[in-house]
């Protein structure tokens, strides 16, 4: 899996400016002072393993703070079938040993997850469907990607923009409704719906990177339909940086997944008000913490606020910053893993020094006011 | 350190006594009077009753179908935006803090969670580990898997199957092993959309009958305290009380564990061919002293349906409330999680109500019969101390009773049923009988030498009240609650059972992953350092 | 010959006795058209077969016309009243009219008629008939229902009230020298009552030849011609009828309420009064049972003018 | 009778929730309690008096003098009376409202009017995103009510929508009427891609068409009587939706991704 988060392109007022060698201990001290003096402290990035993230939400509640993670707003696209819908999900070794149909929807998928065709098997009959072959599909992919899938494709291109109506063209059609479009489209179309109904077990592939939230919803809703008649499930790639790892501690910690605040004492829910970017730029946070182990992607927001870095890498920009060892190659972890979709554990792959995130954290809230560490 | 609980009523079956008393802890177990020694503390216990802490041997407190189920419902956590209303759910509190310090609030000291799919062990194991207080255990659940579907299939001994199960429970750190809907899930696999007892899974020419027997047998002979628990086919179908019936035949003697068989009680007589069958059924029961069970009593409440058994979950998502649900479709076994709101104006629902207490009545032992309402599938667990009220009070049953749709009354012979549920009744269901049950010969006890988990009661005319909030609750001779408050919360342990096994089975199984997963076996294990406490583990002997 | 007193107004003589009426229950709608034309097609259509419960289920009758700029919808509207001798009858009755004569009749749309202590299904009832296409749109607390049909669509409110208190059978008993005479007094007199809000005549016109009595030598038959009442037997019955009376018609009157029949009789008195006994009625009556059997009387000398 | 008048000191340094202030919550405090009442959002919360000035008056009539866009629910849950704001406010405006009337004279933030079912909510200005949404989890938005707003809304207006009237004067931007359950939304200005995506039923009128989904059929133009009705109702509050309504409409069933039983209307 890559363990090289997507550098945003951001331009940030946080820029690289190294900040200056400290003593961990000190910058933990500093850390603590920081949030602890803050009326709204934020806890950013997240880009943790499931100790890091129980950790930083602890955290924190600790400080009446608010937790985010850098992959929020895919967090958010993915949970919104579940909350608002109807979700068919199954895991990657399903869709590879079961899947008789694999559909693939949207770009970047292979980018995100580069062994895909390999972990899927995509070029081999599925293991348990005797005697049944595997048709594969791909809407909206990019063409290197298709190409190098290492299987064969029945590939339809689409731009972003018209993946939702595109899905919903499928499964208007895979429900016998009428769609407009000419006859050669509509012939096009209804071959896909009549494949998907045809699978005896298919499994669409996607991710909330690839496709904008109501496209994602309306794949959600096409496999949703497809189950009136057979089985169909699906499988997201997952926010990067741990975000479905993240998410699944948040639920077990807090109650909630990231875009939690603990302003009150207690856990609140709010996808707006507690995004970081939009409490910083707005000057409702007063300090913030931000967090990438996975990578050194730098916070999305342009506003200076006081800031402490906790990142893999060098990068620098705020008053603090704590390299922090890597989950899964500098020490051992428990993250979702993309090829189990479950949480897994990891042993380091090169084991270093470095510190965790998690024992970091507890460094600071160690020297928060009132902690009788 | 000496603690001495002085002049409560002491209801403790398993060592007889049911009289005014004291009881003595020191270290951490329970401890006869010390002779010329006095206490270092004292706590005044008159006018309440005093009981070893209670256990739940089966609530769906952890793990990830459980997390998909908070994530699913935010509008159902208490503090969701102060609106809309607090639900019943939002009772349970939905984090492993808080799930942990509201059992001990009730005096619950150990707590099951049921439905441990192997490849989220992991997972049920963290939150667990998050879990304060309580001490813990998990059941593995198989059937639904394509290794012992296979190695069934190709008619391997049952020496292989206890190898495999055996592994299992190592791998997943598991107490027990469970089976659900057995087969049903991979039947869905192959589109099949109702499954029952003789019923064969597509692909391998396997009823779910040879399923279950398969991993009863397996328990036996690995000499498991805890037999087979067992998620039987058809839950909450109208007249599947004969495939519960059946399911006790199939047990052919063996020792067998049905979980929440409230749900199972169901007859098809009257306008809208939905009526209780819980008498004919606990009739079954008391004639069948190879069977435990647990009722999985419904309560009217807001609530979410968590279960593997995905055939009923997908059957479950046209009559969700509200119209949301998920259906998981895993490795090794499946899953559905679906919102349900039961309605006391619902006649079903309201049947269903009368099922479950129904069968607490009629069933005569109360050392075969467990206190759960398989949380949160038939309510969360916060309503248990209404429970107790209704178990205890006829008049109070007469007047819920009363209260429910028109046409409820007849289907049921919960009207005429005069029992009163004693406190030593309630301490053999809820202490005695669940600690033998689970093997935990440590607990459920006030006698000497018994983990000190003591929960005292303030007496009052209200069961509901009274159950609602412990005076004092003691986990490991630590006070944890007093007055209802948690004024302490460490955190317990998990237990497990580690039957031996024929190690081969490994190397079997390493070869199974690499060549049809493409993946080691150890992504799925539950190693030391992926536990936050990795030290807090009990075991549970097996049977001599 | 009659033993009633009378007295008499413009020469007109008006008995001293009342009319004996009954409590129905009462309903009503709003019928809209693209024209008055249809407006008036549909509610003349749906009233068609509804003179008298016993045969038709329901009396029922055009209330009025109403102008497109009072109408929910802007269009020429009529009001329709209908009455039946129960709740359940007069759903019954108005939704099967609603079904056959309004939601058949092209550019027509249905509100609520009546404001009554009990809403019935109107729209409710009739969406079905969309075949799971029909929408429904709430709007200022009123639900309507469009129902897709070949001409566009049906819109229709959800309910319309019903209410208890209403009264049937009102009624003049007009008598004149000769059939025309005694028409001209009776259309006068429909006329009026046409004017008076919650009251219809249900009969054709608003007027019935063949009053009834109850009973016959007919087994079968529940009522039979009032032949005290019909001239051409005058000599060889218990006539009611004095020699100069050469023709009998009666108005007879369902009201929303009380006050509205009594309203609509004074009317209908007042103007077959105006007209005269030379041009019109020599004398008007009203039907009772002896009083025994409806509990609403109304007494023509306090209606007369 | 006298409003009782909250004037804005200065721009509060985080977010209140003032759903504290409505006329039933407020009926009985005196107004040195009022000063008290915390409203603000973070660990050391503003209360009242340190936000306003307090002008005592009539509990039912309540009027912000001053607003900003940190005034989150305000409104929320209200039943009955009115409240004025002159000037912006922030997020989940008249949230829950089930009657009253709340008039706000300047913009309002996203979920605007989330889940209303009742009473009348006028906005001056735009509105934020999501107007009359769910909020996260929620089943349904707005469920009944007249929302009126004077400016532009945002992204995906009446998401989720089950019941009343919304009318947006200027525009509306992309993905309105999104996921309809139901219920009527009436744009007088231009609006943005794709409206009423995965609708169910609904009325999404509009005055032209933008870029709309192949899971759309044009029904060509029929008169449709309901239109008047809600011309009527909304002549007076505003005479800019009703005369699109009284116009001749093309209909456009959709959304046939999903039970395709909404309707888009635009003028013939």
């Amino acid at each position: 899996m890559p363990r090289k988060a997507k550098s945003s392109a951001r331009k940030s007022a946080a820029a690289p400016k190294a900040a200056a060698p400290i003593d961990i201990d000190a910058a933990c001290k500093l850390a603590a002072t920081l949030l602890s003096a803050a009326r709204l402290p934020v806890i950013a990035g997240m880009g943790a393993d499931v100790a890091g993230a129980r950790a930083a939400i602890r955290l924190a509640r600790a400080t009446h703070g608010v937790y985010d993670h850098l992959a929020s707003a895919e967090i958010m696209a993915e949970l919104e079938p579940l909350r608002r819908a109807r979700r068919f999900a199954t895991t990657p070794d399903e869709a590879r040993v079961r899947a008789d149909c694999l559909l693939f929807v949207g770009a970047g998928l292979v980018q995100r997850w580069p062994e895909i065709g390999a972990r899927l098997a995509v070029g081999a009959p599925p293991a348990l469907q005797r005697g049944r072959a595997r048709k594969i599909v791909w809407l909206g992919g990019d063409r290197a990607d298709v190409k190098g899938l290492g299987a064969e494709v029945d590939a339809l291109a689409a731009a972003r923009r018209d993946m939702g109506p595109l899905i919903g063209m499928i499964r208007a059609r895979a429900m016998g409704r009428p769609i407009k479009a000419e006859k050669s489209a509509l012939r096009r179309i209804d071959s896909l719906a009549e494949t998907f109904k045809a699978a005896h077990f298919g499994v669409a592939i996607s991710s909330a990177a690839a496709l904008d939230p109501l496209a994602l919803e309306q794949l959600a809703g096409l496999v949703e339909d497809l189950n009136a008649t057979t089985r169909f499930s699906s499988l997201l790639l997952g926010p990067r940086a741990n975000g479905a790892g993240v998410t699944q501690a948040g639920a077990w910690v807090a109650g909630f997944p990231p875009r939690t605040g603990f302003c009150s004492g207690e856990a609140e829910h709010d996808p707006w008000r507690f995004d970081a970017r939009r409490l910083i730029e707005s000057g409702e946070a007063d300090a913030a913490l931000w967090i990438d182990a996975y990578g050194d992607e730098p916070p999305p927001w342009t506003r200076k606020v006081p800031l402490v870095t906790l990142t893999c890498g060098d990068f620098g920009g705020g008053l603090v910053h704590v390299r922090a060892g890597r989950p899964g190659v500098d020490h051992d972890c428990v993250e979702m893993a993309i090829e189990t979709g479950v949480l897994t554990p990891r042993a380091a792959s090169a084991p270093s020094a470095a510190p965790r995130v998690d024992a970091i954290i507890e460094r600071i809230m160690a020297h928060l006011p009132g902690s009788c560490a | 350190m000496i603690v001495r609980i002085s002049g409560g009523h002491v209801v403790d079956p398993l060592s007889g006594r049911n009289e005014t008393g004291d009881v003595w802890i020191e270290d951490g177990k329970i401890v006869a009077p010390p002779q010329g020694q006095s206490a270092d503390a004292e706590y005044d216990a008159r006018n309440c009753l005093v009981m070893a802490g209670a256990i739940d041997i089966h609530s769906h407190i952890a793990g990830a179908n459980v997390a998909t189920a908070r994530l699913m419902l935010p509008e159902a956590h208490a503090a969701y935006m102060a609106r809309p209303a607090q639900t019943q759910l939002a009772a349970a509190g939905w984090t492993a803090e808080e799930t942990g310090r509201r059992y001990a609030r009730m005096g619950f000291t150990t707590v099951v969670e049921p439905a441990v799919s192997p490849h989220l062990a992991l997972h049920a194991h963290l939150e667990l580990s998050d879990i304060p207080i309580i001490d813990k255990a998990v059941l593995a659940v198989l059937g639904n898997d394509d290794y012992l579907l296979s190695a069934l299939r190709k008619g391997e001994g049952a020496t292989a199957v206890a190898d495999y199960v055996a592994l299992t429970l190592q791998a997943t750190r598991a107490l027990g092993v469970k089976c659900i809907n057995a087969g049903g899930a991979m039947a869905f696999k192959e589109n099949v959309r109702a499954f029952s007892l003789d019923d064969v899974v597509p692909q391998y020419g396997l009823t779910s009958r040879q399923i279950m027997e398969a991993l009863q047998d397996a328990a036996v002979k690995l000499k498991l305290a805890h037999p087979l628990h067992l998620h039987m086919n058809n839950l909450g179908l109208p007249g599947n009380v004969e495939t519960a019936i059946a399911t006790i035949d199939a047990a052919r003697g063996l020792p067998l564990h049905l979980a929440h068989l409230q749900f199972y009680a169901y007859g098809k007589e009257g306008g809208r061919a939905f009526s209780s069958a819980a008498a004919q059924l606990a009739e079954k029961v008391n004639a069948s002293p190879h069977v435990t069970v647990d009722i999985g009593q419904v309560m009217f409440s807001d609530t979410v349906t968590i279960s593997l058994d995905v055939l009923r979950q997908f059957t479950g998502l046209k009559t969700a409330r509200p119209r949301k649900g998920f259906i998981y479709d895993g490795d090794i076994n499946s899953a559905g999680v679906v919102p349900y709101s039961y309605k006391r104006s619902d006649f079903f629902n309201a049947v269903q109500w009368a099922c479950g207490l129904e069968l607490f009545l009629l069933i005569d032992d109360p050392w075969r019969v467990f206190f759960t309402t398989d949380h949160p599938n038939g309510a969360p667990f916060t309503v248990y101390p209404e429970i107790f009220a209704l178990l205890t009070s006829r008049d109070r049953r007469a007047e819920w009773l009363a209260s429910l749709p028109k046409g409820v009354a007849e289907t049921t012979t919960l009207g005429s049923i005069r029992r009163e549920y004693t406190f030593e009744e309630l301490a053999i269901m809820t202490r005695a009988a669940p600690a033998k049950l689970l093997g935990m010969r440590d607990r459920g006890s006030l006698a000497a030498g018994a983990t000190a988990d003591v929960a005292v009661y303030g007496l009052h005319k209200d069961r509901a009240k009274m159950f609602a909030a412990a005076r004092y609750l003691f986990k490991d001779g630590a006070l944890v609650v007093r007055n209802g408050e948690i004024v302490h919360a460490p955190y317990g342990r998990t237990f497990r059972a580690t039957p031996g096994f024929d190690r081969a089975i490994e190397r079997r199984l390493d070869r199974y992953y690499t060549s049809l997963y493409g993946l080691k076996r150890d992504l799925f294990s539950v190693p030391d350092f992926a536990l936050p406490r990795p030290q807090a583990f009990g075991e549970v002997p097996c049977l001599a | 010959m009659s033993g009633l007193k009378s007295f008499t107004r413009n020469g007109v003589r008006i008995d001293e006795t009342f009319a004996e009426a009954f409590p129905m229950s009462g309903t009503g709608l709003l019928i809209t058209g693209p024209t008055r034309r249809w407006a008036n097609q549909a509610a003349t259509t749906m009233t068609g077969f509804a003179t008298s419960v016993i045969g038709c289920g329901a009396e029922a009758g055009i209330d009025r016309e109403i102008a497109a700029n009072k109408t929910p919808d802007g269009r020429p509207g009529v009001r329709v009243l209908l009455f039946a001798m129960s709740e359940a009858d007069c759903e019954k009755q108005l939704v099967n009219r609603l079904g056959q004569c309004v939601l058949t009749c092209p550019g027509s749309a249905v509100f609520a008629g009546v404001e009554g202590e009990k809403q019935i299904k109107t729209g409710d009832a009739i969406r079905y008939f969309g075949d799971g296409w029909q929408i429904s749109k709430r709007l200022d607390g009123k639900r309507y229902w469009r129902v897709p049909t070949m001409d566009g669509e049906f819109l229709c409110e959800g309910t319309t009230g019903l209410t208890s208190q209403s009264v049937g059978g009102g009624n003049l008993l007009i008598m004149g020298a000769d059939f025309a005479s005694t028409m001209r007094a009776t259309e006068a007199a429909v006329d009026a009552i046409a004017r008076v809000d919650g009251a219809i005549t249900p009969f054709p016109g608003g007027i019935v030849r063949s009053g009834s009595k109850v009973g016959s030598k007919y087994k079968a038959l529940f009522a039979s011609t009032n032949d005290a009442y019909c001239p051409t037997l005058r000599g060889v019955t218990a006539s009611a009828l004095d020699p100069e009376i050469g023709c009998v018609l009666e108005i007879v009157i369902d009201g929303l309420t009380y006050d509205a029949v009594a309203q609509a009789m004074r009317a209908g008195l007042a103007a077959i009064v105006k007209m005269g006994a030379k041009r019109g009625a020599r004398r008007v009556g009203a039907g009772n049972y002896g009083g025994k059997l409806g509990p609403h009387h109304f007494h023509l000398k306090d209606l007369a003018p | 009778m006298k409003p009782l008048v909250f004037t804005l000191r200065s721009e509060p340094v985080e977010r209140l929730d003032l759903s504290a202030l409505t006329p039933a919550r407020l009926s009985d405090l005196s107004s040195a309690a009022i000063e008290k009442l915390a409203i603000g959002t973070t660990q050391r919360p503003l209360r009242v008096g340190d936000v306003f000035r307090l002008r005592d008056g009539d509990r039912s009539v309540i009027r912000f003098s001053g607003g900003s866009s940190r005034f989150d629910r305000i409104a929320m849950a209200m039943e009955s009376g009115v409240i004025e704001v002159d000037g912006m406010v922030g997020r989940e405006a008249g949230c829950g409202m089930r009657g009253g009337a709340l008039t706000i004279s300047g913009a309002a933030g996203d979920y605007a009017a989330s889940g209303a079912r009742g009473g009348a909510i006028e906005i001056g200005g735009d509105c934020g995103d999501f107007l009359g949404a769910p909020l996260v989890g929620e089943m349904e938005g707005i469920n009944g009510g007249v929302v009126i707003v004077r400016g532009r809304a945002g992204h995906r207006a009446c998401d989720r929508m089950r019941r009343g009237l919304v009318a947006v004067e200027k525009g509306a931007g992309e993905y309105a009427g999104s996921r309809m359950i139901a219920g009527t939304l009436v744009v007088a200005g231009p609006v943005g891609g794709f409206p009423g995506t995965m609708m169910r039923r609904g009325t999404i009128i509009m005055p032209a068409l933008p870029e709309i989904a192949p899971t759309f059929l044009d029904c060509g133009a029929t008169p449709l009587g309901f239109t008047a009705l809600y011309a009527t109702s909304l002549a007076a509050r505003s005479p800019r939706a009703a005369r699109l309504l009284r116009r001749a409409l093309r209909r456009f069933g959709g959304d046939t991704a999903t039970l395709g039983k909404g309707e888009l209307l635009v003028p013939a």
